[in-house]
């Protein structure tokens, strides 16, 4: 089986979380599935067009659906959770409304891609790779203790996205359990790090994010491992201004939860982009063994 | 503050409005303010989250459409998922913002937020995907104040290879704008 | 045929006849419709003058078929045909014409509304023509009553039956009565103990010469009808024989297995596995919990009988009752059957169990309990002896928050309703803190505050303005835990702020669900719940304490939340509806039955005797017959309804192939007639 | 009046006692306001309803039916709404045989406490017959001729109509 790849703008090549998408295509050709780009595909509109034009909003997020039915594919990897519940939510939205609908497909000039399972990168994993990752482990990270940080857009809102429980998700967890690594028990699992403000009210990503990081530490935990590039942004981009602001210096390394796969499967760390982070990722590269 | 109302200004029919829009039922809301006692932003926010469907409900329709909080919004849906009677919140803040643009009334205060959101759009529009460095420049032209907010990550990442000066073009950007042309509000 | 009907409109002051021109239903009742001989409106038919009116007319008239076109039959139907019958009018004679609920109150056109009038009266005088006189159906009664559910509402009810000279079984599926009564530690609004005064009505109930108690003992099933119920109920293995024993704690006091978290305490402190759920409990005689017990877990592993095991016979030792010991390790559920001729059904509520909130960790924290384990952590005889000590390290918390409305108004949990209790108890929660930890803050999130009762909202202002709690008007969103605190994430809408509270200890006002096994206790007895499985009653204003099973009744909160004076004002009423039908040796039931043509000559049928009734009746109503000749030969087995037995469904009427059964009072004659009478004007 | 440019239904309302005509009694003491469009005909339970009411009714000129009971598992009589059900199962495809559109008679079930969804449904139910249109079967086969119309249509004495 093939499943479509979505990257998104944020993690495809060339961009600001492009590691992400490394990471996951690395760990892909080891593991399976095998993943291919949808050709063509286009913005979701993220943040900015759902916060400003519902319409647009789903038209653009409807158009790679679309597509991806066009090239055949069943279901869709789209491991960036903004896009994933940008995508699962549109695809609700105009199969419940059918005015919407016709509207949509006027302005995409295709039928609505209504059949395509969209997944993000944990429910791939979860899904199809456990026992592949249990076979092909080369190193493990005993004693890393890893805080799964969720954020908003992968469990909520719940009764849509229908992925895990919304104030305690466990399927992280149980992927860094089953890597070797350590999952700490911790609070801020799915607590907002202001998400798109990152540019926009950067005074208000500096505050979450310094909540999240205090719990995370405070937890014991010596790195965090996300699944989002809006998350791994603000985390690991906004420490050093927290630094300043706060006078704390966490230094706490964020890592996609595809590298630490990827590393317990033995891929070297460049191929996997750690290298382009913003605070140091050795000590967690170290850590495997 | 005070709320006129009478008959020739009909404003109690804002929620109903609203809720024709998005289909959110705005009076299903009791004012637990359980919304406004788990907002991450609601420290910044003019109006609790709670007070901005109070709004809606009695038909503050100004105060609502331009206040800063719906623009603060994070689109977190902790609100909505957390809600008893399971308002969409969020979701509404996502109307609010729709309307307070179509009729000119967002608030000046927040420029940063609704120029980002312009420049990310324009970026879409023109290439059919977000290229990155393409869309800071735009929203940096667009908000002076903040050029220099990024000065010491911004070259980080493009000495990680990260931000690409090659914008991304699609092939179907002319089916972009169209999408564009023909979703544009009223 | 030759039926001298009468009509008579109802103005019901203005709420019919603004809509509707009843002047002109009575006028084309008289004029257009067959068998009208008289017709007229009057300002309200139900009061004394229009019954008066109504008696007169039959007689100075002649009536011999009446339609009253007022409010649903529901309301009046009894009222009216009571006064047919004082002029000797069969009451099935009379019938009502709904155009109240279902015409003036839901249609504005007056033109419309005043059409749909006359048509409505229009299917109701032909099928009035139709209506037969029916003889009311005596049926004899068991004068004994059953009380299921030992709380506050069995005891009550049980106690007030009895008290009435009526013998009462009294059934709990407990070891003990009480209920949760017995578990509160004070009560509201006037702080006096509940065991207190709880436990002189238990022991009254254990000595009244009228009371017959099982307890930890359930209902199998329930058979029969009103004034004649069959009652299985299912003793259950209580190891223990009561006759025997004299309580005189030896057992337990030697029971090796005590960290067995007590229900009875909330989980908050331990009992043995042979255990009384509490000092005072009724009877005070044990039972052994054999799941956890040591004995009955080896015997269980090891597949053998329970008296062969070997592994622990301490109780048993110690028993000091011979020669025979009152501890009997082979004691097996045991089935009783009774007759009795009314129920009260007083089984109570849980606790909203505390997994429900994800955002209020799920129960993951121990400082985070529930209202009754506050009361038990409140209450004297509790298992820190009224000291407020968190569970986790047994600190002494300074900072409570209480949140209301846990579980309850939250249709996203599954809960609209809202419990009633939970602000009155979280009122006492804070002042029972604040008189035990004086330097104590308590901090209450709530939504509204409810405190509809007698010197209730004195109360709950004293807890604010006296004993200085804290309410914030606010939902809380989140707790979590920081170290040995715990965050709590609320809001103040009256400032419009958010509340962040590091609290030692939360206690949410968990809301009162209706037993797991509600639904199954509803159809043992068949009877209505709603969509909350709380038992419905008759009728919410003037039939509360009747379940929709007649002869069966409700007392306390398994018909809703209420606190303990409602509770026992019901389950007193409940109780005098029981005395009220227990007082006569015969039953009236309304003559809604079905029956078999026997036509003469005398034996003829037309039943073709399929049985296709007896298989779609509910109540096993439909019995078979033999037609015998005159030497004793069996011409045909027909059908024959059990009168007693039928509820009046028609189920058969429906299902019957031949026409032979019919429904009466809705007879296909009628509903035709009703039918063929419709016009549509 | 003018039926010719403006066609109101009729629709004959098959109500159980404990139930739906209870939610109906109740939308009327919250005065929710509905069409007038139908008469209330009430017996005690829906599995009373021997299908040659319905017909019946659409002899007498009615062009919807509507028959309303209990929630599943709250019959007063136990099972009564669940026979209504199962009698209809095998009375509908003698329906379409018949040539009569099955979407003239409808089937809910409203219980005592929801006399909005009481309001919501008739209103629905009248709607839905006023799109159909007027139901002229009856006449059509009278037209026939007036002995051989009942033939095949309305089944003359009786209906076995109780499925296993």
């Amino acid at each position: 089986m093939k499943i479509g790849y979505y990257p998104g703008c944020a993690i495809t090549r060339g961009s600001s979380s492009e590691e992400y998408g490394m990471s996951v295509m690395k760990v892909s050709q080891v593991v399976g599935p095998v993943i291919e780009e949808i050709p063509d595909w286009n913005c979701c509109g993220a943040s900015s067009a759902h916060a400003t034009n519902h319409k647009l909003s789903t038209a653009l997020s409807v158009r790679n659906l679309s597509l991806a039915e066009k090239y055949e594919y069943k279901e869709i990897l789209a491991p960036c959770p903004m896009c994933s519940q940008r995508l699962i939510i549109s695809q609700k939205d105009v199969q419940d409304d059918e005015a919407l609908r016709k509207e949509v497909e006027d302005a995409i000039e295709m039928p609505c891609g209504s059949s395509v399972k969209v997944s993000n990168y944990l429910e791939i994993i979860k899904n199809y790779c456990m026992d592949e990752i249990a076979q092909k482990i080369k190193k493990s990270a005993k004693g890393l203790k890893v805080a799964c940080y969720y954020g908003c857009l992968l469990v909520r809102p719940p009764k849509v996205l229908k992925f895990d429980d919304p104030e305690d998700p466990q399927s992280m967890d149980e992927i860094v359990k089953a890597i070797g690594a350590q999952p700490v028990d911790w609070e801020f699992k799915t607590n907002c790090c202001g998400g798109g403000f990152t540019l926009s009210r950067t005074d208000v990503v500096v505050k979450l994010t310094n909540d999240i990081l205090e719990g995370a530490v405070e937890a014991g935990a010596d790195a965090i491992a996300v699944a989002c590039p809006m998350c791994h942004a603000n985390l690991d981009m906004r420490q050093k201004k927290i630094e300043k602001e706060y006078k704390r210096k966490f230094n706490i390394p964020i890592v996609y939860i595809s590298e630490l796969i990827g590393l317990s499967l033995g891929l070297g760390s460049i191929g996997l982009g750690l290298d382009k982070h913003f605070v140091d990722t050795k000590s967690v590269v170290n850590a495997y063994s | 503050m005070k709320i006129k109302i009478n008959l020739s200004e009909r404003s109690s029919d804002f929620a109903k409005e609203v809720e024709k829009r998005s289909g959110i039922k705005v009076k299903e809301c009791y004012q637990c303010g359980k919304c406004t006692a788990g907002c991450p932003v609601a420290y910044e926010m003019d109006y609790m989250p709670n007070q901005i469907i109070r709004l809606v409900q009695i038909g503050a329709r100004r105060e609502a459409l331009t206040s800063r909080t719906i623009w603060l919004c994070a689109s977190c849906i902790t609100c909505s998922t957390r809600c008893p009677k399971e308002v969409k919140i969020a979701e509404l803040m996502d109307v609010l913002r729709e309307m307070a643009l179509e009729e000119n009334l967002a608030n000046p205060l927040e420029k940063n937020i609704t120029a980002f959101h312009e420049s990310f759009l324009n970026s879409v529009k023109k290439h059919g995907r977000i290229s990155e460095v393409w869309m800071l420049n735009e929203y940096k032209m667009k908000r002076p104040k903040t050029a220099l907010q990024d000065l010491v990550v911004a070259p980080q990442m493009i000495g990680k290879g990260k931000l690409s000066f090659l914008p991304h073009n699609i092939k179907g950007k002319d089916a972009i704008s169209r999408i564009f042309k023909k979703c544009k509000p009223k | 045929m030759g039926k001298k009907i009468g009509v008579f409109v109802c103005h019901c002051g203005t709420n019919i006849s603004a809509t509707v021109d009843v002047e002109k239903v009575a006028e084309e009742a008289k004029k257009k419709y067959p068998g009208v001989s008289y017709a007229t409106t009057y300002k309200y038919m139900c009061s004394d003058p229009g019954q008066k009116l109504l008696r007169e007319k039959i007689e100075e008239e002649g009536l011999t078929g009446v339609v009253v076109a007022a409010c649903s039959p529901k309301m009046h139907e009894r009222t009216f045909r009571n006064a047919a019958v004082k002029t000797g009018l069969n009451p099935y004679q009379v019938e009502v014409s709904n155009i109240r609920e279902q015409c003036s109150w839901v249609h504005h056109d007056k033109a419309l509304g005043t059409e749909k009038s006359i048509d409505l009266v229009r299917m109701m005088t032909e099928k009035a023509r139709k209506d037969r006189s029916l003889d009311s159906i005596k049926v004899p009664v068991t004068k004994r009553a059953l009380v299921i559910g030992g709380g506050i509402a069995g005891i009550q009810a049980a106690l007030d039956i009895a008290d009435g000279g009526i013998e009462v079984i009294l059934v709990e599926k407990d070891a003990s009565i009480g209920g949760h009564m017995a578990q509160l530690s004070e009560t509201f609004p006037t702080l006096d103990c509940s065991q207190c005064i709880l436990t002189p009505r238990m022991v009254e109930v254990a000595q009244h010469e009228n009371i017959k108690l099982y307890t930890w003992s359930e209902i199998e099933s329930v058979g029969g009808y009103i004034g004649n119920f069959d009652v299985k109920i299912r003793k259950k293995a209580r190891s223990v024989d009561l006759d025997l024993c004299t309580g005189c704690s030896s057992c337990w006091q030697v029971c090796p297995s005590k960290k067995i978290k007590s229900d009875f305490e909330m989980n908050l402190g331990n009992r043995t596995a042979i255990y009384i759920p509490f000092p005072q409990a009724i009877p005070s005689k044990p039972v052994i919990d054999r799941e956890h017990c040591l004995l009955f877990r080896d015997a269980r592993k090891k597949g053998i009988p329970p008296a062969e095991s070997k592994v622990c016979r301490k109780c048993y030792d110690v028993c000091p009752i011979a020669p025979v010991k009152a501890i009997d390790y082979s004691h097996e559920d045991e089935i009783v059957e009774e007759k009795v001729g009314a129920i009260v059904v007083a089984t109570g509520y849980q606790e909203l169990k505390n997994n429900l909130y994800g955002e209020y960790g799920k129960g993951k924290y121990a400082d985070v309990i529930t209202g009754l384990q506050f009361e038990r952590l409140a209450s004297a005889s509790g298992p820190t002896e009224g000291l407020i000590k968190r569970p986790s390290d047994g600190k002494e918390p300074e900072i409570v928050v209480f949140i209301q409305c846990v579980g309850s108004r939250d249709p996203a949990k599954g809960c609209s309703y809202c419990s009633k209790t939970c602000c009155m108890y979280t009122a006492k929660h804070t002042m029972l803190y604040k008189h035990k930890v004086h330097h104590g803050h308590a901090f209450v999130f709530y939504i509204d505050i409810r405190c509809g009762g007698k010197n209730y909202e004195e109360f709950s202002l004293r807890a604010i303005e006296e004993e200085g709690a804290t309410y914030l008007r606010g939902r809380v969103s989140r707790i979590y835990k920081k170290g040995d605190k715990l965050i709590v994430l609320g809001a103040d809408t009256l400032t419009g702020s958010q509340v962040e509270i590091e609290a030692d200890m939360v206690v949410l006002a968990s809301a009162m669900k209706a037993q797991d096994d509600a639904e199954d206790v509803a159809r043992k007895l068949s009877i209505q719940y709603d969509k909350d499985r709380f038992f419905s009653e008759l009728h919410p204003k003037l039939r509360p304490v009747e379940s929709s099973n007649a002869g069966i009744f409700l007392a306390g909160a398994c018909q809703g939340p209420k606190d303990i004076p409602e509770t026992v004002a019901q389950a007193s009423g409940a109780a005098s509806k029981v005395q009220a039908l227990l007082s006569s040796d015969e039953l009236e039931r309304e003559p809604v039955v079905a029956r078999v043509d026997r036509l003469p000559p005398p034996l003829f049928s037309t039943c073709i005797g399929c049985f296709y009734c007896q298989r779609v009746c509910p109540y096993g109503a439909i019995e078979q017959e033999d037609i015998k000749a005159r030497d004793g030969s069996v011409i045909k087995t027909v059908a024959r309804v059990n009168v007693g037995l039928c509820q009046g469904c028609g189920l058969c009427a429906a299902t019957c192939r031949s026409k032979s059964v019919e429904l009466e009072g809705f007879n296909d004659e009628q509903v035709f007639a009703e039918i063929n009478s419709v016009e549509f004007n | 009046m003018s039926e010719e440019t403006k066609f109101e239904p009729k629709i004959v309302a098959f109500l159980c006692n404990w139930c739906t005509y209870a939610g109906a009694d109740l939308a009327g003491t919250g005065r929710r306001q509905y069409q007038a469009n139908v008469r209330i005909i009430k017996l005690p339970c829906t599995g009373g309803i021997d299908p040659l009411f319905l017909i019946k009714a659409f002899e007498r000129g009615a062009d919807g039916i509507l028959v309303s009971g209990c929630h599943p598992g709250d019959c007063h009589y136990n099972s009564g709404n669940y026979h209504a059900r199962r009698r209809w199962n095998v009375f509908k495809p003698l329906l379409e045989f018949c040539g009569i559109n099955p979407d003239r008679i409808q089937f809910s079930w409203i219980s005592a406490a929801e006399g909005g969804k009481w309001v919501q449904t008739i209103n629905s139910v009248i709607d839905s017959v006023r799109a159909l249109g007027p139901f002229e079967g009856y006449q059509k086969i009278n037209a026939i001729g007036p002995e051989g119309s009942g033939e095949g249509f309305a089944p003359s004495g009786k209906t076995g109509c109780e499925c296993k």
